[in-house]
Order: C-alpha cells, then structure tokens, then sequence
C-alpha cells in the first residue's frame, strides 16, 4: 500500500467519480499529460458519490462529481471546484413526435401522474420512464431542477446505471423517455426542449435552460500534491476549458 | 402408444438442441455481425484515447497482466491446498471445513467477491485500485476452481499408484512428485485454463478493485481497465453496442484459443501418460 | 520372543480393529521363509487387512487400531519408526498390475531410485536383473523405454513383481495377484511365483481355492477374522482338520 | 513357457540408509500443504466478516430493523427507505423462471450429445456449449440488451422489454452451458453396462436414456441444476442491462424488477454511508441464499452418494 | 449344482457301489449256495450275473473320472470319490471269484463232494456278513465299523486254513479225491482273496471317512 | 434350412468383422435346447463376440460387419426388422452385476414395464415369480422397495438374473457372469443355472474352465475366432479330441 | 509350476510307476528263479522287498491323490494320474503274487520237485517280458504296444492250463505227490494271475492314452 501513494507523490495524480465528468477529464488527462510526460493521471469512472467517497477515504486525490456536496461530505473537510456545467437533456425515440414539455409535464411524467403520451401530444402509448439509479449525480441534479424527490420516483421506471445505457434504452424504445448528460446525446435519440427552451449550452449558460448542474472537483483540505494542482489548474485554463466545451459541455468562464 | 411416447420424447429431445444450438449462433452470429466491424489491426493494436479512435491495446495488456497475476497466485496455493485436502487430510472436522469454504466460496457471485475487495485489498490493504487488487481477488475467485479441478484431478489417480508407491518405501511426498501429480497435470492444467477463462470474462469483481482507468498500465500497482470492463463501460456509459461486439469478438476468439488449447494440452498429456 | 527358526514372520495375537469393528482376532502364524503361504477365506474374513498388516499398509488408513505383535527377523515391524525400511523388506504386489503411466524401465528403477541409487549403469543392472527375476526379460529388454501401459495385464503384473523384485525384498506379499488377470496369463505368475520362492518368503491371498492348491507350500484359512487353520497346503486340501475348512474348500460352506 | 534366464545369487538390500530427512520433508511439505489450505478458509471468513461487518452495521449500530429491511417493498436510498423484498422475489422468480426453461433443454441437451448423436456431431456440440460456458456475461447483456430485449417488447406487445421474462430468458441461455457440461459428464459416468442391460432388455434406445441413464445420472443432474441455480442467483452484469431495475413487486412476467445483484452492482459505485452498507446487506441476504444452496448441495450429493 | 450337485454325485456314487457290494453279496451266496445244492444251472447264472457287477464298476469308474474333471472335489469329496473308485475296483474283484467258485463248482459236476462242506459255507456266511456290514459302514460312514469288520478277516483266514488242511488231510487218505480236492482247495481259497478284498475295502472306506490311509490285519 | 429338432439356436457359417479385423471365422454351431453351454478360450478369442451376436447387442458397435445365418427356433434372427422382439426372446446377463439404481423390485420390473405390463397385480406376480425363479425371493422380499445395489454382489447378479427371466425370454446369455463374485456368490449363480436349465436355454461365456466344467452340459472351444471343438462337456474335460483344446484346459497353451 | 509342475509331477509318477515295475519284474523273475533254485534265502528276500513295492504303491496313490488335490488336472493328466493310481494297485498286487511264489517255495522246502519246471519259468519269463514291454509302453505312450502286450496273457493262460493239468496228472498218478503238486498248482495260479493284472495295467495305460476303456482279452 505505501509504495503507491509513494508513487502518487511521485508523479501520478489519481482522479475518480462521477461517469458524467469522467470522460472530459479523460480527455483532459491525455493532453494535459501531453504536456508533462513526467505525471501520469489516472481517471477513474466509479460515480460521484464513490469518487467523493474515495477521496475522503484518500484512495483518490482528486474526486469529480456531476453534482453538489452533500453537508455530510462538506463535513469531511473537502474543498471543492466547479470545473463546469452540464446541461441535462430530456431524450426520446427518434419516432417520437413529442419535442417539447413543460417542466412540469416532465415533472409530472416522473412523478408517475402522466402516464401516456397522448397526453402530452403524442401517440397513445404508455411512457415508458427512464431514470439514472439513486445515488446519481445526474439523477441528484434532475430531480432538484425539476422538483422532485426521489421516493417520488414513478416505481415502475426503468432504472438503469449509466447514460450509455439510457440512450441505448431510449433509442430502441419508441414509449421511453430518459435524461442524458448534454456530453452523450447525438443524433440517435431526440433531445426535448423544455418550456420551449432548446437544451443548448448558450441556454444553459444563459440561465435560460434550467435543468442543469455543476461538474465538480473535490479533494480533500490541504494535501493537494503540486501535480493535482496544476492538473486542476490545467482544466480551468482556456485549453482545458475548450476541451470541456467540445465535449458539448458549459465552461465556467 | 409405445411408439407415439417415444416419438414425443424424441421430439423434447431434438427441441432442446435446436434450442440450445440456436441460441449459440444466436449469440455468437449477433456479436460477430455487430461487432466485425470495429475489428481491424489499429483496433487491436494501438493505444486507448479517450477522445476517441483509439485502440483497445491496454485493455488487452492489463487483461494479460490480470490473468498472469491472478494464476500465479491462485494456482500454488489452490493446488497445494488440493493436494493438503485429498492427500494428506484425515477426514473429519477440519476437511470438511475447508471443503466447505472452498465449495461456498465457489457458489458466491462475484459481485460480492467485488464488495469484498473493493474494502479488503482496495482500502483495508491500500492497495487501491490497482491490477493487483483485482488480480488478488480474482485469485480468490479462481481458487475454488483451481481447488476443485485439482482435487478431481488428482481423485482420478488410481489408488493403486500410490498404494504401489508406498509399497516400495517411498515417502508420501516422493509420490506424490513422482507418481500422482505427474498423472494428476492435465486435470490441473485444465482447472487453471478453465480459471483463465473465468479470469477473462470476470467484470463486476473486477470493476469494482482494479478500477476503470483506460490507460496503459505501467504497472501491478496502477489502476486498469480489463476487455471486460471496457466492453461493460462502453455499454454502460456510451452506449456504444458496436464496440462492445467487438470487444465481444475479441473474448470470444480468446475464449475458443483457451478452449482449445485446453483440449491439446489434455490430449497431449494424456497419451504422454498411457 | 519364542521365535521358530525356520519362520521369517512371526506373529502373534494380532488383534485389528477398524473403528469398534475387529477385523482380525488373535491372529497366531509363523510364516516360513523361502516357502509360499496362501491366505484363503471367503470375502470381508480379513485376508486383505491380514496380508496389510505385514507391511503397515494399513497405517495409510484411519481409525485402524492395531494390538499384538508382528516380528520380521525377530524385530517387531510396529515398534519401528522407519515404515520406508520396513517396506522396503516387505514388498508388496497388488491385484490389479498398478504399474506406473512410466515407462517399464522408469517403473523398475522407481523404487532404487526413491532409495537413493543414481547411478546409470547400476540402475541398468538392477533393472535388468529384475525383470529377468521376474520372467518378464526376454519378452521386454526390447522395449524398456517404452510405456508400460502398453503391455498385457500378465506382463504388467510381472513388471509389478520385477519392480518389487527390484527393491531386493526378502519378503513379497501378494493380494490376488491375479484376480484380474486371464487364465493364460495367470499361469504365468502362478509359475513365476514358484520359481521366486527359492530367493524371497511369499504371503499370497488368493480368492481361488485351486490356486492356492497350486501354487502354495502352507495354506491358512481365515474366517472371520480368525485364523481357523494353518498347515502344509496338501495336507489342507486333502484332509482339512476343522470341519469349516472343510466346508470351505469343498464349496459347502455359506 | 517361462524363459527363466535370471542371474544368480539375489541379495537382499541392506537398509542403512538413513530415512530421517526423508521424514523431515515429508513434515515440511505437510505443513506447508496445509496452510495453503487455510487460505481459503481465511478468504471465507474474511468475505464473511467483511460483508456481514459491512452488512449488519446498520442494524446493530444504527437501529434499523432487520425484519423491515426484508419484508419491506419499498427501496428509496435517498428517502432512507430499504426494503429488499421485491428484489428477493425477483431473485427468486427470475430464478426458478430460468430453471423451468434451461434444466429440461440442458439435461435433453446433454442426453443427446452423450447418448444420441454420432460421434462427430458430439464432437463438435461439446465445444461449442463450452464456447457458450466461456463467453463472458456482459456480452450476455449486451446481447440481450440490444437483441433480446427490442425483440420480446414487440413479440409480446409491451411498452418495454426490459422484464422478468427477458431475464428469465437471458438467464436460462446463460445456465444452458453449466447445466449440460455438468450433466453431460454425469449421463457420460452412467456405466454402459446399464445401458446394455437395457438394451438386453428389448428397451429401446429413448426408452433407455428416461428410464435408465437419466434416472442413474440423478445426483449428477441435480449437481447440475444447483450449479444452474448458483449461477442465476448471482448473475449480475448480464441482469442489469436487461432487468430494467425498477425495485417494484413483480406482479407478472412482463415487468421490470430489480434482483438483488443487481441491486448491488447498480448503485454501488453512488452509495455512501447507510445506503452502502443497506448493499452490503443484500449481499449478506444474497450470501446467505448461496451458503444455504450449497449446504442443499452437500446434503442432496452426500445422499445421492448413499 | 456346485457342492450340492457333487454331493448328489457322490451320493450317486456311493449308491451304486452299495447296489454293488449287494450284488456281490449275492454273487458270494448264491455261488456257495448251488456249490451246496450242486444247482450248476445256479452256479451259470452267477457267472452271467457278473456282468452286471462290472457294468457298475465301469459306471462308477467312469462317473468318478467325470467328477474329478467337472467338480474338482477337494478333501473329503476328493477322497470318496477316489475311494470309491477304488472299492469298486474291488468288490469287481470279488465278483471275479464268485465266478470263480461258481465255475470250481460247474466242474466238480455231479460228483460227490468228498467232504462235507461246513467251513467253506461258514467261510462264505462270514464274507456275505462282512459286506452286508460294510454297507451300514459306507453309509454311515462309520469308521469304527469298517475297521471292526476288517478285523473279521482273520476268522476268514483261519477258516480257510482249516480248509486247507481238511482237504489235504483227505486227498492224502483218498488219492481219488485229488481232482475235487484241488477244487474245493481253490474255493476256499478264493473266499480267503474275498475277505481280503473285503478288508481293502474297508481300509478305503475309513480313507475316505477321515483321509488315513491304514493297512489292516 | 436344415435344422436340428434339439436345437435352439442355430448358427451357420458365421462371420464377424470389426472393420476389417475378422474376429469370428465360420462358426458353425447348434446349440440345444434345456442345456447349458459353455463357451471357453483364451482372452480376444471372441467368446464374448460371439455371445453377443446370438441377441444382436453388436448392432450398437460401428463398424461391424456379419454375414452367415443365425437361427432362434428356425428363424433368422438377422433377417428380422424387430430387435426388440429378438432381445425380449434372447435375454442377456452381463459380467458385472448391472442392475439399475432403482428399488429390487422395479428392477425385476423393467422389463414388462416397459413392454407395456401396467396393472399392478399383475406386476406384482411376475417380480415374484422372477425373484423365485432366481433363487433369491426368499432373500429379498422383505426389502422389495430398497436399492437394489445394497445387495452382495452375488445377490445382484441373481436379481440380474430374474430381471432376465421377467421378460419371460427362452433363451439366456451370459457373458462370465461370476467373474466379478467371490467364490461362494459364484456358488450360488452357478447352482441357479444349473437349476434355469430345465426352463432356458443357456448359453455361458467363462474363463474359467473349472466353472465350465461345473455347470455346463456341451462346450465349446474357442480360438483365435475359430470354433475348435463342441461337444458334451464331461467329454470335452475328460477326453477331448483336439490337440489344442487339450493343451488349452491343461493349462499347456500359450 | 502350473503346467510344468504338473507334468513334472505327472513324470514323477511315472517314473515311480516304472520304478515300481521293475520291482515287480525283479520280483517275479526272482521269485521263479528262486524256487528253481531252491534258494530259500532268496525266497525270504523276494517277501521282504515286497515292502518296498508296497511303500511305492502308497507313495504314488497319496501323490496321485495330491495331484489331483492340488492341479486340478483334466484331459489327459487327469487321465494319466487316475491311471497310474491303478496301475500301481495292479502292480502291488503282482508284487503280492510274487510273495505268494516264494512263500510256496518256502512251504515246499527242500523236498525235490515232483515234475521238472518247465512250463512254471516260461510263463514267469513271458510276464517279466511282458512287465518289460510295459514300461516302454508307458514311457513312450505307446498304445499299440500296450495292446500287443495285453494278447500275450492268452500264452501264460495256455501254460496255466498245461501246468494245471500236468500236476493233477502227477498228483492223480503219484498220491504222494499231492501236498507239492497243490502247491505248484498254486504257483501256476499266481503266474496266470499276475499274467491278468499285467493286462489290466496295459489297458489302463491304453485308457491314459487315448481315454478309451477297452477290455482286452
Ligand atoms: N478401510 C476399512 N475400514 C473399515 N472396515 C474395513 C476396511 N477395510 C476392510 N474392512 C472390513 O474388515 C473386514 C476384512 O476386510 P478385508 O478386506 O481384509 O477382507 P478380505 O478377506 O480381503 O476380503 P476380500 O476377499 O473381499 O478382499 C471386512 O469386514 C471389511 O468390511
Ligand atoms: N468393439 C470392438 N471393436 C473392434 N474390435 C473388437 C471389439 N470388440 C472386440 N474386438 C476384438 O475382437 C476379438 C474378440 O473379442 P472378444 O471380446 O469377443 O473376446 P473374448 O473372447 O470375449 O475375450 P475376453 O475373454 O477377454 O472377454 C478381439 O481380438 C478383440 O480385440
Ligand atoms: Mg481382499
Ligand atoms: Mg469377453
Ligand atoms: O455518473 P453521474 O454521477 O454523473 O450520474
């Protein structure tokens, strides 16, 4: 055990967390590497709450989650840094002809009170619902920006663990609804706008889309090594910011 | 209406192997047409990007890495222990015992195998997520095999030659070098090849110690991503079906080469032996 | 101890018990050197446990409880530690041929080698030496190397007793040595074993009465773990003294 | 004839050797033999006492009740409501679901590579059920994810196809292999002689295998459907991408449930606190479904032995 | 089959040596019996009769051969079927000289003996009684009995020495008497070789009974 | 065909090939009816091979190849679709006792059972009648329902025997049914055969020339796939005609 | 052993059985030449060695019985080894007849002969021939040779006949004569008795052989 964080010190910066952040810190990892040949950076895709477990527990240096501290975590002594936003995309089949809810259809739709499509505009069929698993940062963020909570969770929703695996979902589905991470959708699933509010990152940044959360980095007070840092600092730089807005992500700048 | 009943049994019969070699092509065909594709030398060969168009080279090396460790360190003690269980063990508590944790060990799924690392090596040890990690508890996972296969392995040498053995004032240990585990090594051999494959195709105990890192690993002690892993992850994160198939693809070739070689080397060991 | 002069083994009130169960009562025998004794009995009497005791075989079991004493040469074999010098003395020959998956060559030289003997040219002599001991030369000197699965089950058995031979016993102890052996090739063993008589002691359970007949100089006759009768074989296959023996040998028993 | 061309003059061996180091190493290797057994038995405790340690903490330490946390329905992590009870009915259902299909078609499956095909179409069936023994189970989920379960939702007509029945479905292809392979060596140890009697008997070769070889290969059969069972209880990659995971009571084969691996597997990497250690717990219950499968085992294969 | 067919073979055996010592009994009888009476056509008939005693004793020959090769009998099986083997070897004998006397009896025609007879009829009454007894012996297989019925051998022998004597003493007085005299000299000695015979038979059936081979008398 | 009134089985010109190996040369054979025959010679001399062609159980060897006739009450058995029927009238008892892992009774029952006997009663009569009929009723009827593999070996292979006779055959063959029993089991098989023979017809393969000589009525010799003598058994052990059946039974062969 | 045991064995008692043979040949020559002679001595000794010839016979049943015991011989062993068992009863047997020769020659003393012995020594010279021949028959299985030997016996019967009739004649003739004349009477007997045994032996040695039981003559 002690020769890794030896290690660690000597020139690894280990980054775990959150499945959301996870790929554009992949992303930034390899160019910030690219850069300093002599640090490697281990990314870890483990969710937030066991990115910020780990982080806690010293197992990581750096934890990254899709979502804001829990008081019981800010208790730990973590320092946090928001890195960027991310918008949260309403996805449906492609063969729906639904593109548009109000918040508090979405809601509603959640909450288990609509239950067809028809209701909403489209065809008569049920809605099939789908949901990321409790403990989710984009499932934390989705249900604090569409109001609910989570024991209001319509109990037949389809649960599943990643946004790979919602898209999958909704994309052989023509009755689902699931929400995405602005990073994963493309063109095999329709992303909804909400309240007539396209789910764009000019909209999110402008405040106008609001269904969205912070991407950010935690670690714990006082032993962030010098490699961590200038990792951090890296992805809060113009370059590191460009990558997270090419990842269709919002940069905090 | 002796003949109808044979004819309807017959019928069952036939049923369940159509059902059974159609889902076999099923399964096998889908991947195959799913994931060829994504199958090509740079695929193979060249070195994960996050960012994407790059290869499944590190999962491939930290797959090999995975699966070395986890034998090395599953096989002397799995096969000691076998030899300690059959051959030296009076029957009684203590057997029992030990059989049992080995047999309950190997009905326990892995994913509790995951929540056990994920404390024991990951934490409790600061080990964190690493190759070894994972491979420490994969050896955990594998050891019940490797004690079982052994143990059958080495069931299977007649009495006879250690009774003959023994009769000609050997000691326990000389025969058992010199007579039963040469006859016992295609069992064994076949026990480790069958835990390589188990090894191969472990995701849940795996993700859960040896982390998820897509990078080369530079070593036992860094975090790493196996093909399983990886093909879950894409799944899971990416939805990206395709390149699990050919993730897929590339298990399953590694599956029928363990296979085989499992069936050579038997074949092999056992005409040396006759 | 009283010990006959002409007796290599000695035994007396051997007690045997698996568990709570006795296998072997009081066993008294003196068993003669350079002669055969055929053990006979009808099955579970205890011939098998009897002929184990000879050699501690019966020590690889659990739960064997063993009273009285067995002398080898005078020297009690159950006050020794060293179990390897007592097998050693007291070879053993199994009812299936249980030769190595080695080839017959490799089979022979086993035992000297597990002692110690290294050298080529020694082994060579001790190997040959051997099987021509066992009768077995000519039909295999032309394929040492080979497997020795490969052979009959008649030739097998022999290279059994060759590698038993090669050890340089003094005594060899046979359990139905061919019971799973056809009738030609049982012949052969039946032959050889006279022909060693004249170098080792021989102890042979034999399920077959007309065996032990024929190949034995002193027959005992087991039952129930007691020995019922003991004596030179013609005398004990023409006029048996106790009537279960009679019985036995006359096929009316049971 | 004997050809009796033995040499002269056979000594005896004289035994000085001393045989001490040999009883010196035969204690050593016994030793060391046996530690490397304990290992085993060490790594049992040690899951043992971390999953229970784990496990139990909430009960013990922070006052749940044990009773609610099996009978209650309800799993709301983050509204501190644990009820595993769907998910234990899940379990079990999927289970048993799974059985009723891959146990007939694998012991059939297995009665006719061993007993009815020609040879060469054996020898090709017995490779290729242990390629489908091999295939790592996430490719079982990423088949039945993105073929099975599109496919079950038209053929049935539901919203969705993610089900008890698609579980059922993917977990019964998963045991196929297990149980034939299993079964298979066990109709392959029924002695020929059985089968010629028979025969002997004017029985007919079908006749033969239901009568005769399937009935003596029973405990071996049965080893095979407690292996199938074991591997359908702690099925956990492949599940989850098909189960829908909703943690509801089941109330027909067409909806979505949660089993407990599953329930394990897809919150773990999110949990903290009494939520992990609720996990933790469905992997005691988990545990302990097992242990008691494999006590089942010993007993059923110790009287199959009798 | 197995031992209990052997037995019965045995049994068989021993039945068909009794049929035959009975017939010999006969043979012994009816031969001094019409040497008595001079029934010559009698004394023919004992000769033709003989036949049957050979029959049996190739029968009981023969079946003992099969036996040894069929049931490979042991100890005591062994020893009866060898014994009887041989006391059929035997009691043909003294079929023999019952034909013997039967023919000295033809040839000594219508002449008058030139004694009375009074040891030979004893001679033979003793020999009729010896294997009546051997009979119960076999059966029984009582070996104080066959032993004690050897043991009357020695009355046989003195008897015959009487005979001896008697028919010297008279030839020497009445040369005439020579030709029967001869004659009469053989049957007494023939009934002599029968209680020897008889004797053999006795020392095989104590082998048999408990396997000692002892010469008596 | 010609065919002798006393004969059951009729065999003519007989060949067998396994592939291209010629185990059986020109069997020319009538075997009678009520008898037991033996069939003796040394081991591959194609005993068994034989045996086994009188039921057609070489049908379930690849790779055979037969020609010449064979005859059950004048009826060639070769030419006949109905295996069944010929294997329901040629019974067959095996080597080794191989009674199924069920209870005595359903064992005895197999047969009927699976030619259709339902009723119960009726069943009940014909497990009995076997059982009697083996020699083993009174052995066995307190424990109808247990296993039937508690029994002694010698016990097993008698029920394996009224397991044959349920199915009511009119001839039985066994292939060295005693070789796997102990002397006195072997004693009571060989007793229930001998007493079998006055309601079957027996045909029995042995190694054991001693058992051939016990139990059977006619012998046959066997040698290298050639039928070298057949004649009444006392004669062939007592006087046989041939030089090598001579050596063969007095041990000379080989 | 096994086979070659056995038949080394079987040779064993084969070449006792010869041993034997010649015995009885010595036996008998001696026991003639000795009553030609009138060497009483040599009478005694010829009763003595009869002894010897009885040790062989129980030595070859107790063995032949052994055999059987222990060999489980058939066929033709089986054959040889009964054979021989009676075969050595047959030659005991003339063994005794010898005995009986010298005991007349005893009993007759010095007194002279009453008749020269002519045909007395040809019919023992042809039963020493023909023990001779015999044990050429037996060494070398030879049947027919066996069978030749058994036909012979008809001559010693021819010269019973003239030997019987000459002394009745003498003793018709010359009264006195008659206590000698029975005596050699006897002496006639015993050859031709010993003349019947040989033929058994040769009929048994034709039954080793072939395993067929003929009766000759
Ligand atoms: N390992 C053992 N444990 C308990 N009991 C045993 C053991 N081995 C043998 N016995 C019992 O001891 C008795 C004698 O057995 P043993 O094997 O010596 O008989 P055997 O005369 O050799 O019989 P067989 O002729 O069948 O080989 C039997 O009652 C047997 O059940
Ligand atoms: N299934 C088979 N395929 C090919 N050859 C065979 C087969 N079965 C037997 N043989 C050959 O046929 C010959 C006769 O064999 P069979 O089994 O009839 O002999 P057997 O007289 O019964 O011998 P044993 O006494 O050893 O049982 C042997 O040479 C044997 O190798
Ligand atoms: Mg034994
Ligand atoms: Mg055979
Ligand atoms: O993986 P997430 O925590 O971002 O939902």
């Amino acid at each position: 055990g002690s020769n890794s964080s030896d290690s660690s010190n000597g020139g690894k910066v280990t980054v775990s967390g959150s499945t959301s952040v996870g790929p554009v810190i992949e992303i930034c990892a390899e160019k910030f590497k690219e850069a300093n040949k002599d640090i490697s950076i281990e990314v870890q895709q483990v969710g937030s709450s066991a990115g910020i477990k780990n982080t806690i527990e010293g197992t990581s240096e750096i934890g990254m989650a899709s979502r804001d501290l829990k008081d019981e975590e800010k208790k730990a002594g973590l320092k946090e840094t928001e890195v960027a936003l991310d918008g949260i995309a309403l996805i449906t089949n492609k063969s729906n002809k639904v593109k548009n809810l109000t918040i508090n259809q979405v809601k509603d739709i959640y909450k288990g009170k609509i239950t067809n499509w028809k209701e909403v505009g489209g065809k008569d069929t049920p809605i099939v619902v789908v949901s990321r698993e409790d403990g989710s940062g984009t499932r934390d963020g989705f249900q604090e920006k569409v109001g609910f909570k989570s024991e209001e969770l319509v109990k037949e929703a389809q649960i599943s663990d990643g946004s790979g695996n919602i898209k999958t979902i909704v994309e052989g589905n023509e009755n689902a609804m699931g929400y995405i991470s602005f990073g994963y959708v493309d063109k095999s699933v329709n992303s909804l706008a909400i309240d007539n509010v396209e789910p764009t990152a000019e909209n999110v940044k402008a405040g106008k889309y609001v269904i969205a959360r912070p991407f950010i980095l935690v670690n714990k007070e006082g032993t962030l090594s010098k490699q961590g840092k200038s990792f951090i600092d890296f992805i809060l730089s113009d370059e590191g910011q460009k990558i997270v807005k090419s990842k269709g992500f919002i940069s905090i700048k | 209406m002796r003949k109808l009943k044979e004819n309807i049994l017959k019928l069952l019969v036939y049923l369940s192997v159509l059902f059974t070699i159609s889902t076999l092509v099923l399964i096998v065909g889908y991947i195959f047409i799913k994931g060829i594709k994504g199958i090509n030398l740079s695929f193979l060969f060249s070195d994960y990007s996050a960012s994407g168009d790059g290869g499944i080279l590190p999962m491939i090396i930290t797959t090999l890495y995975t699966v070395a460790l986890s034998i090395l360190i599953a096989t002397p003690i799995g096969v000691l222990s076998a030899i300690y269980l059959q051959e030296y063990a009076k029957k009684g508590k203590i057997v029992t015992c030990i059989r049992f944790a080995t047999e309950s060990l190997a009905g326990i799924p892995s994913i509790i195998y995951g929540l056990f690392g994920g404390i024991f090596f990951v934490v409790t040890l600061g080990m964190k997520y690493s190759i070894l990690s994972g491979s420490l508890t994969v050896a955990i996972i594998i050891l019940p095999v490797i004690i079982r296969t052994t143990e059958e392995a080495l069931k299977t040498v007649p009495q006879a030659y250690r009774e003959a053995s023994l009769a000609l004032g050997s000691t326990k240990f000389q025969t058992l070098y010199k007579v039963t585990l040469p006859s016992a090594i295609p069992g064994i051999l076949s026990g480790i090849i069958l835990s390589v494959g188990r090894v191969i195709g472990e995701s849940a105990a795996i993700l859960l110690t040896a982390g998820t890192v897509a990078q080369m690993p530079g070593g036992i002690f860094d975090s790493a991503r196996t093909l399983t892993v990886h093909a879950y992850l894409l799944t899971k994160e990416n939805g990206d079906i395709q390149g699990a198939a050919s993730i897929g693809i590339v298990l399953i070739v590694i599956v029928l080469l363990l296979n085989t070689m499992a069936r050579l080397v038997a074949k092999k060991l056992n005409k040396a032996n006759c | 101890m009283s010990q006959n002069n002409k007796a290599k083994l000695c035994v007396s009130n051997l007690d045997l018990f698996y568990g709570d169960n006795q296998a072997l009562k009081n066993i008294n025998m003196n068993i003669k050197r350079n002669k055969v004794t055929a053990l006979i009995g009808p099955s579970g009497c205890g011939k098998s446990t009897f002929l184990r005791t000879l050699n501690r075989m019966n020590d690889l079991i659990e739960n064997v409880k063993i009273k009285g004493q067995i002398e080898v040469d005078g020297e009690n074999i159950y006050n020794t530690e060293d179990v390897i010098k007592l097998r050693t003395k007291v070879g053993m020959v199994f009812q299936k041929p249980n030769l190595f998956p080695m080839s017959i060559y490799d089979n022979v030289a086993y035992g000297p080698r597990t002692h110690g003997t290294k050298d080529k040219k020694e082994l060579d002599k001790i190997v040959e030496e051997s099987l021509k001991g066992a009768a077995i030369w000519e039909e295999v000197k032309d394929r040492l190397k080979s497997s020795a699965l490969g052979l009959s089950g008649g030739q097998q058995q022999r290279i059994c007793i060759a590698r038993a031979i090669a050890m340089k016993p003094e005594v060899i102890l046979m359990d139905e040595p061919t019971s799973a052996l056809d009738p030609i090739s049982t012949l052969k063993v039946e032959e050889l074993i006279q022909e060693l008589k004249d170098d080792y002691t021989i102890v042979i359970v034999t399920h077959n009465m007309q065996q032990a007949a024929r190949v034995s100089d002193d027959t005992a006759f087991f039952l129930n773990g007691e020995l019922v009768e003991y004596k030179e074989t013609k005398i004990m296959f023409t006029n048996p003294e106790d009537k279960r023996t009679e019985d036995y040998i006359t096929g009316r028993f049971g | 004839m004997l050809v009796k061309s033995r040499l002269v003059g056979t000594k005896h061996r004289d035994n000085n050797n001393n045989n001490k180091n040999k009883y010196v190493i035969e204690k050593l290797a016994k030793n060391i033999f046996m530690i490397s057994a304990f290992i085993s038995v060490i790594s049992l405790l040690l899951i043992i006492g971390f999953v229970f340690y784990k496990g139990l903490t909430p009960f013990v330490l922070k006052g749940y009740s044990f009773i609610d946390f099996l009978a209650g329905t309800e799993w709301v992590p983050s509204a501190d409501k644990f009820g595993i009870l769907s998910m234990i009915t899940a379990s079990i259902i999927s289970t048993l679901g799974a059985l009723i299909i891959g146990v007939p078609v694998g012991i059939l499956t297995a009665a006719f590579i061993s007993e009815i095909a020609p040879k060469q179409v054996a020898k090709i069936m017995s490779p290729a059920v242990e390629l489908l023994a091999g295939i790592p189970s996430v490719l079982y989920g990423v088949f039945g994810l993105s073929f099975l379960v599109p496919n079950i939702q038209k053929i049935f007509n539901l919203p969705k196809g993610q089900s008890l029945i698609t579980i059922i479905i993917v977990l019964a292809i998963m045991m196929l292999p297990t149980i034939i392979s299993v079964a298979e060596t066990a109709i392959r140890a029924v002695p020929n002689a059985y089968k010629e009697g028979s025969l002997a008997l004017g029985a007919s070769k079908i006749e033969t295998i239901f009568k005769v070889v399937l009935p003596s290969a029973k405990s071996g059969i049965l080893a095979a459907v407690i292996l199938g069972v074991g591997r359908a209880l702690g099925e956990t990659m492949a599940v989850i991408l098909v189960a829908g995971n909703s943690p509801i009571m089941p109330t027909s084969l067409t909806d979505s449930v949660r089993p407990l691996t599953t329930n394990i597997a897809i919150e773990m990497g999110y949990a903290f606190g009494t939520h992990q250690e609720m996990l933790f717990t469905t992997g005691v219950v988990l545990f302990t479904f097992i242990l008691i499968l494999n006590l089942v085992l010993n007993k059923l294969s110790s009287k199959a032995v009798d | 089959m197995g031992s209990n067919d052997l037995e019965l073979s045995i049994d068989t055996l021993k039945q068909y040596t009794i049929r035959m010592i009975e017939k010999c009994e006969d043979a012994v009888k009816e031969s001094i019996s019409c040497m008595i009476k001079k029934d010559l056509d009698g004394a023919m008939k004992v000769i033709e009769k003989d036949d049957e005693i050979d029959v049996l004793r190739e029968y009981i020959r023969d079946r003992s051969i099969e036996l040894i090769a069929l049931k490979q009998p042991m100890a005591k099986d062994l020893r009866y079927i060898y014994a009887l083997g041989n006391i059929a070897i035997e009691l043909e004998r003294i079929g023999d000289y019952a034909v013997n006397i039967s023919k000295e009896t033809i040839k000594i025609g219508e002449d008058e003996y030139i004694k009375e007879l009074i040891d030979v009829p004893k001679m033979s009454k003793e020999c009729v009684e010896m294997l009546c007894d051997v009979k119960i012996a076999l059966l029984e297989e009582d070996e104080k009995l066959a032993y004690n019925i050897a043991l009357r051998d020695k009355k046989i022998d003195e008897l015959y020495v009487m005979v001896h004597d008697d028919c010297l003493k008279i030839m020497n007085e009445k040369p005439k008497t020579i030709n029967q005299g001869v004659r009469l000299l053989s049957v007494g000695r023939y009934l002599e070789r029968i209680g020897d015979h008889i004797t053999n038979v006795c020392e095989k059936i104590i082998y048999a009974i408990n396997g000692e081979m002892i010469e008596i008398g």
